[in-house]
């Protein structure tokens, strides 16, 4: 099999044309997923576009009311925006859970959202944020809600030559805080057995506003458990508030057997670890649950 | 097939190279310029033995396309000692014996150094974590943890001047 | 024919793989003359002796089978164990 | 043997000087196995099958071998039609008729990544597109993966000529039971019967791979005129040499292996998968060819340790005293017949006293690839049954488990498990350590348990060859045939140096290649330090009585008026009384006295003796989640007499490294269709730095009597102890006993939460 072209254009119109051109061409963001697959030939693109060299797709910037998060970003550069990193701490620990320092460097929020694994560290964290993206492509450019770029493993809703060129998020939080937790049988180094994000607002009472819970590898693509979310609304995170979060969580789980966890374990962690995650947002908001 | 035409700083000198455009910068440093201190352990990201510093921020260079090397550089383990003169790192990883059959060594010297580099005063903890992408099967991680701590130490105090530094 | 004859303990697997019996009573001059009166009495068992068998005489482990067995009483054959 | 006269005060044993080969390994100059390259080199590639159990009707090759750039096509057929003939394959008996097809199949493919066929080609990438070239037709056959599935009546046999062997009468029926082995002493039904409390329980676990990091590699250039030369890395460059040249049945003397650094064995390199089949690719091309395994097809196709199903039930009287030890247990062998159930069935019960045992080994082949020795290799599986065991009977006598051990445990000529009498072994030191150690009494934080368990290995001597060599002015050179995997020659000019009483950076130490040393055995079996250090002392005193002769000679005095003290020559009567003189001198004179000055010490070392280890784990779980945290370690272990004391303490830090991971996470997943799920570091689990604590090494140092400084092997020992220790600590947190390996987060909640 020929090794696949490559290119590195520097502009997304670039990109765009490159990637229209040829149906079988992959955009490279950080490569931690697309090259393992190229050398284990699960993927055979033709051409590969290096999304690294376009001016403006790598940083954190602010846009108005928006951070905005440039495509090829490594995870890692992530913690060095300090407003970026105070307003999102769960965002950016998901994304600095994923692989090791070496493949954060390198990984990008981006491109673990377009590889659609049902275990994605970061996109739990993104869909509970209310995270957009915007996608590029030869009709223009659209921004949809992260969770729309996923559709089952592996697959995205990308139209041929569309490429997500960056991820935005509110900036300018008021009062909450957000967390992501994941289960894994090391420390370092594995795939998410089941991933929890919590993101939550709370009023000067310290009643929570608004709630939103993200699971990952608990189903084909990501899973935002409005439920859970709305049983911590109008609460102070009491015990019976969380014990029906949990219960709406495990509900909304629909796993699969495989080798990295069960069914049954998954739903108990994600039950566990939403609970978790939301007591950390909690405590990172200022609100003791 | 179409080779690509690559220029890259490697350990600060100047360096190009042909390659094939889906070889990675593993493949074409240990093959083509034949620096074979950075190891294949698994190929996959998922050992560190390939570990070299891209502009200042260490990666797997298996997980790293030769092509993309263009105009960036690369540091790898043979650039760590200054001619003869190793690096706190390796001169510990020595004293403290943190290596056994050394094949990881090179991929834990070079993000030993790198995390030095940023942080002086690492904790275990901190240390464990960062080392956390370089598998090694030999020593349990103890000597290693060990030896990196101490070379933080060494490092420290060079930055120190000597009058202050404390009486041994 | 020389010397007594010994007492020879032969341990699992070679008991039943090769002799029918854990217990045997013969002369040997030394080790590799007692493999080769092994050998008569199981063909085949002087093949997989280097590779599978250790000797212990009088309880203990014996590298060198020119050894001579004149004072010698007892040796077991028993399975090699190498290591990792 | 040339003892020194004097044991203590030591100069160097014991010291923790820099290794020789250190700085290489910290610059990366350090070559290993698949680092070389030789001029004119091809790139080869293997065709692995992706059944697990498969006939091959025919491979057609004729596609591969038009493709431009390919030079050459091997499969089974290229092989030389070999008779059987067992041979002791580094670290344990295999016929050669095996190795082979293990390295090319003939008529069936055994395992998921069985090799089938092979090429070589002027690039990697061509050599990867020839292999899907390459057409095979199987005849796919039913498969089997586990122990009691394989040794049922109806199982897929694997081998049509596989009789039992160990049972009498001979089996009349083939079966996947290639060995069994029983040991045991008294009357064990009686035993149990008597006694006042018994526990019984069964084991289970999947096998798991030694994991070492650097890949198997090799280059081979086999000439026209019959001689090639091998250059790999490998535990034992020996055993590659007379297992590559029984494969393709040609002299020994015409294959010389070069050793390249090793990165990593832990007994997975004690034996051979790529060499002939780049010796076949080489002699076709005419033209020098690497072969290398990337890190799937190390999972797929190289040796892991077998997994096990071990029935255990222990028996003592009312004061705690062991009455009765049945043991019966199963080991995968994998497509080939192995050798771990004799070794498990030794490192079973015999660390204690008991007068009623039964101890029985069953192996079992399946289609995985085959076993290979992995550290203690068949120890480890059986003692995390028995000291799993022996925590459940502390716990019915109410009796604390080290003051268990302690009660029953084996001394000095009691008997092991073969009957043979234990020798100076220093188990007992080990527990009164582990007594007196901090750790066993500090206090546990909430939900935290601590576990013990004790271990032991038999540990080897055997042939070793050294060449000691004086340079004209007065340096020395060891030269051994042992690959060096952690930091064996800086042990050996340790040793060198103590005899001679000279400076340590006046003896360097390397590994010679096949040609130019004699045989020595694998590096493995905790042997090294032992075998080749004895060989190491003996060519010292030797190479120290040489000088002394030629000092004397020099100096027109008669030996016995000469005598070695501090690192040269002293002359005590005489004219020359009160002179010296010092190796440089002697030497610098070596070629009009004599000539040049050497010594070879080539031998078969005995006395060997056991290594006992005994651990203290803490672990902290996690309640809600069933993450088992280890936070302390502390592994005491008689060593004999440590030479280089750090890379002593490396060897047990590492062994329980690698023990903690086979408790906790490591293990093969098979998926339905008989192929390997999780063949990369990813999905097979070895600890990260992250997931240890530190691990305190104690070394207690029980001298062997028969070795010049007391050595004992110490290598292997450290991996046997964890897996039950790791258990009982959970137990003790918990409450929860896990009798299956991994105890990964999943399997200790499912204990904890029963209910789901």
């Amino acid at each position: 099999m020929p090794s696949p072209a490559f290119h590195a254009p520097d502009t997304v119109e670039g990109a765009i044309a490159l990637l229209a051109a040829d149906p079988l061409a992959r955009p490279l963001g950080g490569g931690t997923d697309l090259i393992v697959q190229v050398r284990s030939g699960r993927v055979t693109p033709s051409s590969i576009v290096d999304l690294k060299r376009i001016g403006g797709l790598s940083g954190v910037r602010r846009d108005g009311e928006a951070f905005v998060i440039g495509a090829a970003t490594p995870c890692t550069s992530l913690k060095d925006d300090a407003q970026f990193s105070a307003a999102w701490p769960g965002v950016v620990e998901a994304a600095n859970l994923i692989g090791s320092v070496q493949v954060r460097n390198r990984a990008t929020m981006a491109g673990n959202l377009c590889n659609a694994s049902p275990a994605a560290d970061s996109v739990p964290a993104l869909v509970a944020a209310g995270a957009t993206c915007v996608i590029a492509g030869p009709a223009g450019r659209r921004e949809v809600p992260v969770e729309a770029v996923p559709v089952a493993p592996g697959r995205t809703s990308l139209a041929a030559g569309e490429f997500v060129i960056e991820i935005r998020l509110p900036a300018g939080r008021r009062s909450g805080s957000d967390a992501y937790l994941r289960s894994i049988p090391r420390t370092e180094m594995d795939i998410a057995v089941v991933g929890t994000a919590a993101n939550l607002e709370f009023d000067g009472e310290g009643t929570c506003t608004s709630a939103r819970i993200a699971l990952g590898a608990v189903a084909p693509t990501v899973v935002l458990v409005e439920a859970a979310g709305a049983a911590l609304i109008r609460t102070r995170l009491d015990d019976a508030a969380l014990d029906a979060m949990a219960e709406a969580v495990r509900a909304a789980c629909d796993p699969i057997d495989d080798k990295r966890g069960t069914i049954s374990y998954r739903k108990a962690m994600a039950g566990v670890l939403a609970r978790r995650a939301v007591r950390i947002a909690a405590e990172r908001a200022g609100v003791k649950a | 097939m179409n080779k690509i035409h690559v220029n890259c700083a490697v350990n600060g000198d100047a360096t190009e190279f042909l390659c094939d455009p889906g070889a990675t910068l593993l493949d074409v440093l240990r093959d083509t310029l034949g620096l074979t201190g950075s190891k294949e352990g698994c190929g996959s990201g998922d050992c560190g033995a390939c570990t070299v510093v891209l502009d200042g921020e260490m990666v797997c260079s298996c997980l790293v396309l030769a092509p993309e090397a263009e105009g960036r550089s690369v540091a790898t383990i043979e650039g760590v000692a200054e001619g003869s003169v190793l690096h706190p790192v390796q001169q510990k990883f020595l004293e403290h014996a943190a290596l056994q059959c050394g094949f990881c060594t090179p991929g834990f010297i070079v993000a030993a150094k790198n995390l030095l580099d940023r942080n002086p005063d690492p904790t275990e903890t901190e240390v464990r974590y960062w080392l956390a992408g370089n598998l090694c099967r030999c020593t349990g991680y103890d000597k290693i943890v060990r030896a990196v701590l101490a070379a933080a130490a060494e490092l420290r105090q060079e930055r120190t001047p000597a009058c202050t530094r404390p009486r041994q | 024919m020389t010397g007594h004859a010994l007492r020879i303990i032969i341990m699992p697997p070679f008991d039943k793989e090769f002799f029918g019996t854990d217990r045997l009573s013969l002369a040997a001059v030394n080790l590799f003359d007692l493999i080769g009166k092994l050998d008569a009495l199981a063909p085949g068992f002087a093949a997989i002796a280097q590779p599978r068998v250790h000797l212990a005489v009088d309880g203990v482990l014996e590298t060198d089978w020119t050894r001579p067995l004149a004072d010698a009483s007892e040796v077991i054959v028993l399975p090699r164990v190498g290591g990792g | 043997m040339h003892a020194p006269e004097t044991m203590k005060p030591f100069r160097h044993i014991g010291t923790r000087p820099v290794r020789p080969d250190g700085v290489d390994k910290v610059t990366g100059k350090a070559l290993y196995g698949p680092d070389f390259k030789a001029p004119g080199m091809l790139w080869g590639a293997i065709l692995r099958s992706p059944h697990p159990h498969a006939r091959i009707v025919s491979i057609d090759t004729r596609e591969a071998e038009r493709l431009a750039g390919v030079k050459a096509v091997a499969t089974g057929r290229d092989f030389p039609t070999l008779e059987s003939l067992v041979m002791h394959v580094g670290e344990g008996a295999s016929d050669i008729v095996d190795v082979a097809h293990n390295c090319l199949a003939l008529d069936k493919v055994l395992y998921e990544g069985h090799a089938v066929a092979a090429v070589a080609a002027t690039s990697p990438e061509i050599a990867r597109d020839a292999l899907a070239l390459i057409e095979v037709e199987y005849d796919v056959l039913p498969f089997v993966l586990g122990l009691e599935e394989a040794l049922a009546q109806d199982a897929p046999l694997l081998h049509d000529n596989m009789f039992t062997k160990g049972v009498k009468p001979r089996p009349d029926k083939p079966s996947n039971a290639s060995m069994r082995v029983e040991m045991g002493a008294g009357d064990i039904e009686a035993g149990l019967a008597g006694a006042a409390v018994t526990v019984e329980g069964r084991y289970t676990m999947e096998p798991v791979h030694q994991g070492y990091i650097e890949p198997h590699a090799c280059v081979a250039s086999w000439n026209g005129d019959g001689q090639a030369q091998i250059w790999c890395s490998s535990q034992g460059h020996f055993s590659v040499r007379s297992l590559t040249a029984s494969v393709l049945a040609i002299p020994q003397s015409d294959i010389r292996v070069m050793p390249l650094e090793i990165g990593g064995g832990f007994g997975g390199k004690t034996t051979i998968y790529l060499e002939p089949v780049a010796m076949i690719l080489s002699r076709k091309s005419g033209r020098p060819v690497r072969l290398a395994m990337s890190r799937e097809e190390v999972f797929r196709a190289s040796g892991p340790a077998p997994g096990a199903i071990i029935d255990v039930r222990i028996g003592a009287d009312a004061d705690g005293r062991l009455v009765a030890a049945d043991v019966e247990f199963k080991y995968h062998s994998g497509a080939y017949p192995a050798v771990d159930a004799g070794a498990g069935v030794s490192s079973a019960i015999g660390h204690y006293r008991i007068a009623n045992t039964r101890v029985v080994g069953t192996e079992v082949l399946c289609n995985r690839p085959a076993a290979k020795a992995y550290r203690a290799p068949g120890a480890p599986q059986v003692n995390f049954a028995v000291e799993s065991a022996l925590d459940e009977l502390a716990a019915r006598l109410g009796m604390d488990p080290l003051e268990l051990r302690l009660k029953n445990a084996a001394k000095p000529g009691d008997p092991q498990t073969s009957g043979l009498p234990w020798g100076k072994i220093g188990w007992i030191e080990c527990l009164e350590a582990a007594k007196a150690h901090p750790h066993w009494s500090s206090p546990l934080g909430p939900n935290q348990g601590r576990g013990i368990a004790g271990g032991y290995w038999g540990n080897y001597g055997g042939p070793s060859t050294v060449n000691l060599s004086v340079a004209e002015d007065g340096t020395f050179t060891v030269a051994t045939g042992s690959p060096d995997i952690g930091g064996s020659r800086a042990s050996m000019a340790i040793m060198a140096a103590e005899v001679l009483d000279v400076p340590y950076e006046q003896v360097r130490c390397v590994v010679a290649d096949t040609a130019s040393i004699g045989v020595s055995m694998v590096t493995g079996g905790s042997r090294t330090t032992f075998a080749t250090g004895m060989a190491t002392v003996e060519a010292a005193g030797e190479v120290r009585h040489l000088l002394c002769q030629r000092a004397a000679r020099i100096w027109g005095a008669s030996p016995e008026q000469v005598q070695w003290r501090s690192g040269e020559v002293v002359c005590l009567s005489g004219d020359k009384q009160g002179e010296t003189m010092s190796v440089a001198d002697i030497a610098s004179r070596s070629f009009h006295s004599g000539g040049p000055i050497a010594a070879v010490s080539a031998l078969s070392a005995r006395g060997w003796l056991p290594g006992f280890g005994f651990h203290i784990c803490d672990v902290e779980v996690d309640p809600e989640t069933g993450h088992v945290a280890v936070v302390r370690y502390t592994a005491i272990q008689d060593v004999g007499r440590a030479i280089h004391a750090d890379y002593v303490e490396g060897q047990i830090q590492g062994g329980v490294a690698q023990g903690i991971g086979w408790a906790l996470n490591e293990t093969y997943i098979y998926n339905e269709e008989g192929r390997l799920d999780n063949p990369g570091f990813l999905d097979y689990r070895m600890p990260v730095a992250s997931d240890m604590p530190m691990i305190e090494a104690v070394m207690v140092e029980v001298p062997n009597p028969d070795h010049p400084f007391g050595v004992k092997g110490v290598g292997e020992v450290p991996i046997v102890p964890p897996l039950a220790a790791v258990a009982n600590a959970i137990k003790a947190a918990t409450g929860k006993r896990l009798n299956s390996l991994p105890m990964s987060p999943e399997r200790v909640y499912a204990a904890l939460h029963p209910e789901g």
